[in-house]
Parts: structure tokens; sequence; C-alpha cells
């Protein structure tokens, strides 16, 4: 309580926003404490999607893992594949192909492009305006076509396989990737035209819900949120996995962590992502897109975190295995759980227009946060 | 004599003409006489607001979608979803009327009807053609403004008696926003009353015979009542007493059924009125080419003002609220005060 | 609306011919009612990004007349878009209260009728049918954008047998 | 730094914490892992953050249960001197108790909850250890492998 209420005798007002409300992208509930419209204490309450993933991992055999995969962060299905392969593919040893790789780095760039247009026109409803939203989901749902011709899904796509993927490019797929990242740059433009630059935007996001450093690592953000506040902390440069070493990409950081950097982060990261799609599509040369992998899987008894740079940063997967065809302790850390927890940190002292505007550019998904 | 080009102000003149000649013939009193006349305008005035804000909310649709890489409203009636706001209303009608169970229940009740009676009451002095006017008063635009400030009232009331704190919210704002925004408003109506001198709308319009004010040193002021205007009917990117993204849907999150279609009517109805005073103000009212009967000319550039106030909607996003109020009391204040200052000097020149 | 909806037909019924007037008051209710669907905006996971994809402009279901409102006051349908977990389960029982009628539920994807690939999951409710009354249900996980846009056909069918009448 | 020399650094300050073995027929660790005593837990963290290792960054907190005993691992990284390091600790299943990191980590705070959540692993110390992802008044912890979802009207 603040030290003017106290003396007023005046009350705080609690705000339950949410599980059921427009911008908290999902069930999330908020309880906010209030001195009129500025925020005293907010809490985040989570849970409103637990589905008990890491306990149904247990009863699912490593295969049919990936398909839960999908439904963690539903918007970046691909990444979240990549991250179910890469333990037991490490813990049996397997080399895939090099076809596979590169496959499997298009799709996921490809996904971190549709993951942050998600964030773009979701972003700009909570700010209000709702135009952006229309503008980035026109884009996306190329991205989805392309997917579609390839795995035939539009959100699960369930297409990585322990030892490769499950289905080879179409012939279209590749022109059609072209034609699209030579689509695409140009309306990162219009974009910026439409939303980053305006005044009333920059109004609303410069310098409103700054992290510093040593909050960011404090608090383990990873991703777009940890690189605005100026750590280039990118798990592909850091400790490169599948063939990320071979690229030449540039990890885009912001200055001040406020949100404006966080959102301008996600946009360049856009650009970045399309500069290694077009290296990827050099690369791809015909080949195996499965290594030799016995047709029921059992890794060796160990244990390994490994972890991916998901759209929303680090999405690391504990698994445990005890020589069985299940996996003994499938923990996954979701980069949305840990970055949304210091939402109940960083809330404090703002007004509520604002707590959407931050909510917004922390860019969480409720069924990662939950699983 | 009649012509077909003939505008509708003088078709009404001559109508009022007829009943006058019938009833000194009938010998009928001038208080019966006077009250058919302007009941009949009424009426007229009545149909002429329903089917406003009809069109307007099918507008708002089709702009917005078009904007939006849409198509909108495209199914209901047949072409192009005409019927989308005629099946929306009855749909409206028909709807349980929900009240909250800790409501304040007659508030509740009145705040729906409290914000369409001033919204109604401004049509009267809005001239649409040359005598087509409900009442040319002397102090037509304080008429206008003086009602359009009890809709605040309303808002506030549906906010408060909802019983809920995100009405509460949206209420308490609303209240700070039109209030604030109010002054700049008639302020940067000033101007055009100090050139003309004279309040009656005819005369502000008759002023406008040769030249637009729009086209002479008001138009600072046309810029300073378009903003204010925005601000005045809670349009993006003033829109934060509804703030969809923050407060749900603002004042009337709790309203359904009739009464939340009340509170949407009249939504559009006060941006008709902010139009139309902007298009009699600055832009000439139903002066226009002498072959374009004055109603037409006059509609044309109220719906001119309507699609910009559509076209910031659906572009901008929202201010926050304690930007909003240093954006209303730092700048536009002391902006409009200049305008003053400035129309006053180019009058006493003109002079 | 108590004197449309429920006196009237039994007024009119009374009479000689009366249930023609009571069937073609019924074709301009029902008409309103198919129309003007307007859905909560409210989504629970995955389906609702499909959900979402229908809002855009690729399929536009605002074609159709169905415009999203952020409050249950003022919206006539409800789409489950995903899991329904247990700790969900009351604050969506909740929002269904809070709709005015008439209200209609539209479950979508495998989680909300079943619980889909979370069947045996210790915090899922197996089918959001335990909570609520649903009208239409879509298959799929998620299911396409079309398949929403297909459910909101087949609503508007149902609505169209509704009546008012009170002879059954 | 290599692994051996941050052992030996570690090995040093507290000679507790030594490294762990996995046990007959397992694949070898992947990276560095150490085991620590369950009551020290918070003093080790907190030197091996501010200390001359530098591990600034807990990735993970996770809770396993391991059937004859609990475990928590803390996967953890410095993002100034790039290593990484695992941290165990093994609980005793009766009682499962060890002092809360949240004081060193701020990102413990949430992970702990969790783990109390799904484990019943008690973090003394904790600023707020409440139940976080299941639903008000469930009962059991559901990740022990001993758990058994009682059938609700739900189900």
């Amino acid at each position: 309580m603040t030290e003017t209420l106290k003396n007023t005798g005046f009350e705080e007002m609690t705000l339950n926003m949410g599980p059921q409300h427009p911008s908290t992208h999902g069930v999330l509930h908020l309880l906010l404490k209030m001195d009129g419209e500025v925020i005293t204490e907010a809490r985040p309450d989570i849970g409103y999607l637990h589905r008990g993933m890491e306990k149904l991992a247990e009863k699912r055999t490593w295969g049919a893992n990936i398909a839960l995969s999908d439904r963690w962060d539903y918007i970046a299905s691909m990444s979240n594949n990549f991250a179910a392969v890469l333990g037991p593919e490490k813990l049996m040893n397997i080399a895939v192909p090099k076809r596979a790789e590169y496959i499997r780095i298009i799709m996921a760039e490809l996904n971190r492009i549709a993951s942050h247009l998600i964030f773009f026109g979701t972003y700009g409803i909570d700010i209000g305006a709702f135009t952006p939203f229309f503008y980035a989901f026109r884009e996306r749902e190329m991205i989805l076509d392309l997917y579609e011709s390839v795995c035939g899904a539009r959100l699960t796509y369930n297409y990585f396989r322990i030892g490769g993927v499950s289905a080879d490019l179409p012939e279209e797929f590749v022109p059609g990737v072209k034609a699209f990242i030579k689509y695409f740059r140009p309306k990162l433009k219009e974009y910026d035209t439409l939303l980053s630059t305006n005044p009333i935007f920059m109004d609303r996001t410069v310098g409103v819900g700054a992290i510093s450093k040593e909050e960011a690592v404090d608090w383990a953000l990873s991703g777009p949120n940890i690189r605005a506040s100026g750590i280039s902390f990118d798990i592909r440069k850091e400790d490169p996995y599948s063939v990320y070493s071979e690229f030449d990409f540039n990890i885009p950081t912001g200055k001040n962590g406020d949100c404006w950097d966080r959102y301008m982060v996600r946009m360049n990261e856009m650009s970045e992502s399309a500069r290694i799609i077009e290296q990827a599509l050099e690369k791809l040369e015909p080949g195996d897109i499965m290594a030799k992998v016995a047709k029921v899987i059992r890794p060796p008894a160990g244990e390994i975190y490994t972890h991916v740079e998901a759209p929303k940063g680090e999405l690391g997967v504990y698994c445990i295995s005890d020589g069985s065809t299940m996996p003994y302790r499938y923990k996954v850390r979701g980069p949305s759980f840990v970055n949304l927890a210091i939402l109940q940190k960083m809330l404090r002292g703002l007004k509520i227009a604002d707590v959407v505007a931050v909510l917004g550019s922390i860019d969480i998904v409720l069924g990662e946060v939950d699983r | 004599m009649i012509y077909a080009s003939q505008s509708l102000g003088d078709l009404w003149v001559w109508l009022l003409e007829r009943l006058a000649e019938f009833c000194g013939w009938l010998g009928i009193p001038e208080v019966i006489r006077y009250s058919v006349e302007k009941g009949a305008y009424a009426i007229g005035l009545l149909v002429f607001i329903s089917l406003t804000a009809l069109v307007l909310i099918y507008m708002e649709r089709k702009v917005s979608a078009h904007m939006q890489l849409r198509y909108g409203p495209m199914w209901t009636g047949g072409w192009h979803g005409w019927s989308q706001t005629i099946a929306d209303m009855i749909k409206l009608l028909l709807k349980e009327d929900v009240i909250p169970d800790k409501a304040d229940r007659w508030v509740h009740r009145v705040a729906p009807i409290v914000v369409f009676v001033p919204s109604l009451l401004g049509f009267l002095v809005i001239p649409f053609d040359k005598h087509l006017i409900g009442a040319d008063l002397n102090v037509g635009i304080l008429i206008i403004f003086g009602f359009s400030s009890i809709a605040v009232l309303s808002i506030f009331m549906g906010g408060w008696a909802s019983n809920n704190k995100y009405t509460l919210l949206g209420g308490l704002r609303s209240a700070a926003q039109m209030i604030s925004y109010e002054l700049p408003l008639v302020l940067s109506v000033l101007g055009v009353i100090m050139t003309v001198g004279s309040l009656k709308m005819s005369d502000i319009v008759m002023a406008q015979k040769d030249v637009w004010f729009l086209f002479t040193p008001n138009f600072l002021g046309f810029i300073i009542y378009i903003i204010a205007g925005t601000a005045e009917v809670n349009r993006t990117p003033f829109d934060i007493p509804e703030a969809e993204s923050e407060l749900v849907s603002g004042y009337n999150t709790e309203y359904s059924g009739l009464k939340y279609g009340f509170f949407m009517l009249s939504e559009f109805t006060n941006t008709f009125i902010i139009s139309a005073i902007a298009a009699t103000f600055f832009m000439g009212g139903w002066n226009g080419p002498s072959w374009l009967p004055g109603i037409v000319s006059f509609l044309g550039k109220t719906y001119l003002i309507v699609f910009l106030l559509m076209w910031f909607r659906w572009t901008f996003p929202r201010f926050r609220v304690d930007r909003l109020m240093d954006f209303g009391w730092k700048f536009l204040l002391p902006l409009s005060f200049f305008n003053i200052l400035m129309i006053a000097v180019w009058v006493l020149v003109k002079k | 609306m108590g004197l449309v909806l429920d006196k009237a037909p039994y007024i009119l019924e009374s009479f000689p011919g009366g249930s023609y007037v009571v069937t073609s008051m019924d074709w301009v209710i029902n008409w309103s009612r198919k129309s003007s669907l307007w859905p909560l905006s409210f989504g629970l996971a995955c389906c609702a990004i499909e959900w979402m994809a229908d809002v855009g402009s690729r399929n536009d279901f605002d074609r159709f007349g169905v415009f999203p409102r952020p409050t249950p006051r003022q919206a006539d349908l409800i789409f489950i878009s995903g899991t329904l977990t247990k700790k969900m389960a009351s604050r969506v029982r909740r929002l269904y209260e809070q709709m005015a009628e008439p209200r209609y539920v539209i479950s979508m994807g495998s989680c909300s009728n079943t619980g889909g690939p979370f069947y045996d999951s210790y915090s899922v409710v197996k089918g959001v049918d335990k909570v609520l009354p649903v009208d239409v249900y879509i298959a799929g996980c998620p299911p396409r954008p079309e398949a929403v846009l297909l459910s909101i056909l087949k609503l508007q069918e149902k609505i169209m047998t509704e009546t008012i009448s009170h002879k059954k | 730094m290599t692994d051996q020399e941050i052992l030996a650094k570690i090995a040093e300050k507290f000679p507790a914490v030594v490294e762990s073995k996995p046990a007959a027929g397992t694949l070898p660790a992947y990276s560095l892992t150490v085991e620590a005593p369950a009551a020290s837990i918070a003093e080790v963290c907190a030197w091996l953050k501010s200390g001359g290792l530098k591990f600034d960054y807990l990735a993970s907190l996770s809770g396993v249960d391991l059937k004859d005993k609990l475990q928590v691992v803390y996967h953890l990284y410095s993002l100034e001197m790039k290593h990484k390091l695992v941290l165990k600790v093994n609980l005793d299943r009766a009682v499962p108790e060890l002092p809360s990191v949240s004081s060193v980590w701020q990102a413990a705070n949430w992970h702990e909850r969790e783990a109390y959540d799904m484990f019943g692993i008690k973090f003394t110390g904790h600023p707020y250890l409440e139940r976080i992802l299941t639903a008000e008044g469930f009962e059991g912890y559901p990740l022990l492998k001993d758990f058994i979802a009682k059938p609700d009207q739900y189900d």
C-alpha cells in the first residue's frame, strides 16, 4: 500500500484481469492491486491451461512425445519439435542427414517469422490499433500454406522425427519459400510505417517497462526479451545445435530493454530469419531425409538437457531415459514460463494501460507457461 | 414553383407556406399549425437519425473491413450484407436484458436513455439545408455543446451503476476525458464565431458563401476541432473509455441487448453531429455548386468527415490515459488560445 | 422482451390462422439471430489461434455477421476453443452464465469435444459438454478455419429451426 | 575454463560437493555434473553466482522422482564465462526439504513453486511457496511416480 493511500484512509482496489480478458493472450489471470489507475502490486496466477504435459510425456513413447510437443508453444510448433527430437537423438547418437538438418532449419526459421508476425498483430491490438493484425495474418497464412504443402497441417505439424523429418519437400516448396522471402522483405517496411514509428505507438512503448541487464539475467529471461536489454544471448550462437554454426546472421539487440526495444528486436529478427532461410535454401541438396533409426526407439539410459532458440526464447528439454520406450522424466523449460515470472516485479508502479503494453511485449503463450 | 434542381429546404418552405394557407383558410389557430409544423419536422428527424445510425454502423464495418483487407458483412440480406445492422438491431431488441445483481438498478436503466436524448436534441439546430433547420436559434452552437456535455453524465452513470470495476474505470476515464476535451472543442469553434460575429448556424453557413473557413486562418481551428471532436465521441485514438484491450468494453461492459444498442447508436449519432458541425463551421455547410441540392452537399461533407474519423480509428493506436490528459491540457488548450489570438488579429486586419 | 417472445404467441395462436403470424414472426426473429451471431472473443488454447485466423482476412467470418465482442453480456455465441482444464472449468461455466439469452456454444477441436490428446491427463476436463450444453461440435486438432466457418453455417441452420410457438 | 578446473575450484571451497558419477550401464554425463548436500545448497549457489565462477544464469530447475529418493536438478550457465554446470541435490523422499535459492537467482522463484506443486518438495525460505499450476484444492503431487489421479465430476 502506498503512503498516500495510508494517509487518506482509502482502500486499494483489487482488479482481476482474466482468465477471460481480450488482452491476456489466453487464460492468464492477473491479480492487480491498484491505487486509482496505478498498480501497487501484481500477481500473475497461472495454471488455467495446465494440461499435465510432463506427466503425459512419461506415458507416451519418445516418438509420440513429438506430437505432444506441438502443443507447448502452439504458435511455433516447429521449434518445439526441434527441441523434442534433439534429446533422444543425442542420447542415441544419431547422425541426422544434412538435407534433413537444412529442412529443419528452414522450418524453424519460417516458424520464427510466423510467431513474430502473431506478436506484431496482437501487440497492435493491445496498444489499440486493430489493422496491423490483419496485415500480419495475411503474411502468416502464406507461411502456413507452405507448411501445409509439406506436412498437411496448419498449426500442429508433428513434422520432425527422431533422426530426420517425416516427409521430403514437395516440388513447389523451394520456389514458394523463395517467392515468399522476396515478397516478405518489403512488407517489413510496411509494418514499420503502419506501427513501429507511429508517434502514439512510440509514446505508449518507449521507456515503458524497462528491464535492466542485471534484472534480465537475474530472472533468467531469454530470447528477444533478454536481447532487448542489450545482452546478446542466443542459443543459436551460444551453444549451436543442428547446423546453425554454418550460417551467417546477426543477433539484433536493444539498448534500454523497454517495450519498444523488445518490439524492435522481434521485427529485426524477422529479417535475420529470412537471411538464414535464404542461406539454407542455397545449401539444400538432394539426399536422405531420415537417418537409419530402429522402428522402436529405446534410447540408452542416461540424461541430457538440450535447448533450442525458440521464437520466445530458450526452450529446454531435460529428459531422463531409463532405456525403455518411454521417457522416465521429461521436463520442459518453457521460455514463456520463465519470462512471465518477471511480470510481478515489472508491473509495480505502472498504469493499467501499461499492463497490456508490457504483457504484450513479453510475448507469452499460455500453452508453454502452463504446459 | 418547385423545380427538381431546387433544394430540399425550398421544398420544405413551400410546404410550410401551403400549410399556413390551408390553416388560414380553415381558421385553425396558430398554435396548432406551429405544432404540426414542428412535429412533422421532428418525426422526419427521428427517421433520419435512426437511418443515419444504421447506415453509419454498416459503413464503419465496411470501411474497417476494406482497410483490413477484408470484405465485411457480405451475406445478410443479399447484396453486400446491406441489412446487417437491421439484423443486429432486431437481435439486440429481442435479447435478454441483464441487470447485474448488485447494480444500482434505476441508474443502470436510465443511463442508456440519458445517453440518447442529448444526441437527439443536438440534431435540432443542425442546418441540413437553407431553411431546413429545426430551430435556427441565435445560440445554436451553444445548444449543441450544452447537450453534448450531458453525454458524459450518462456514460458515467452507466459505468457507476453497473457495479463493475472495469465499467467504473471506463466511466471515470470518460468523465475526465470528455470534460477536458470540451474546452479545446468550444475554443476552436470560437475562432469561426469571432469571424462571423454570430452564434446562429444559418449566419455561419451564409458567411461561407464565397470561401470556406477551412481555407482561411481558421484552418488551425479545424485541426483542433477534429482532434478534440474525436476525443469527444470517444473514438480511437481517444477511445480510452472503451479501451477494448484494457477495460474489456469499458463503461458498457455490463450492458446487454437493447440498452447496449442505445449506447452503440448514440456513439454513431454523436459522430454524425460532430461531423455535421465540422461541415457547417469549416466546410461551408449546404453551400456548394449551384446544380447540387444543398442537402446533398451538406451530407457529402459530413460523410467525408465521418470517413476521416473512421480512417483515424482503424489506423491509430490508443493513447494512454495520462498522456491523453497531457495532450489535452498542455498542448491542445494553449494551441486553441493561440488560435483565438490569431483569428482576432486576422479579423482586425481584415476590417 | 417478454411481450413479443412470450405473450404474443400465446395470444396469437388462440385466433384462427394466428399460427401463420407466429411462423412469420419466427422467421424474422431467427433470421436476425442467425445473421448476427456475436461470439465472445475468448480463446483457451491452440484452437484459439485458428479462431484468430478466422477473424483474419483470408477467412473473415465478419462476412456472416460474426463480430467478436470482448464482454459476455453482449455475446450470443461462445467458442470453447481448446483444452478445458479443471481449473478453468468453473470460470467457463460462469462466462456462459453471464451471457444473455439466447446463447449458443460451439465446441471447437478434439480437446473440448472429448479431451483430445490429453484424454488421460489428471487436469483436463474430458469434454466441455460436462460443463456446458453444446450446440455444434467441430472435429480436428485444431480444426481448420474452414471448419469453423462450416460450424457457423450449421449453427445458423439450427437457429432457423427454433420457434417461439408454445405448441411443440 | 575446463570442467576439471571448475571442479577443482568448487572442491577447494566446498569439499562436500563432489562430481556425480552416472550409475552403471547409463551414458556418461554430457556436461559437468556435481552433487551437493541439501542443507548447504543455498550457500553453494550463492558462491557459484558471486564467486569466481560467475554462474549468473539459472537456465532450469527440475524436480526428479527417482523412486527411492527425490532429486532437484539445477542447470546453470554463465553468460560471462560461457560455461555450464549441472547441480544435483538428493532429497529424502519422506521429508523433501531444502533451502530455497530464490534469493540467489530470482528466476528460481517460479521454478521452485512448480517443483513444489509437482513433487511436494518444500523450499524453506521461499517468499511465496504456493501451488502454481494445479487447480485450487488439488490433492497429491502429480509428477511423483506413485501418483494416482482421483476421478472427479469432470472425468
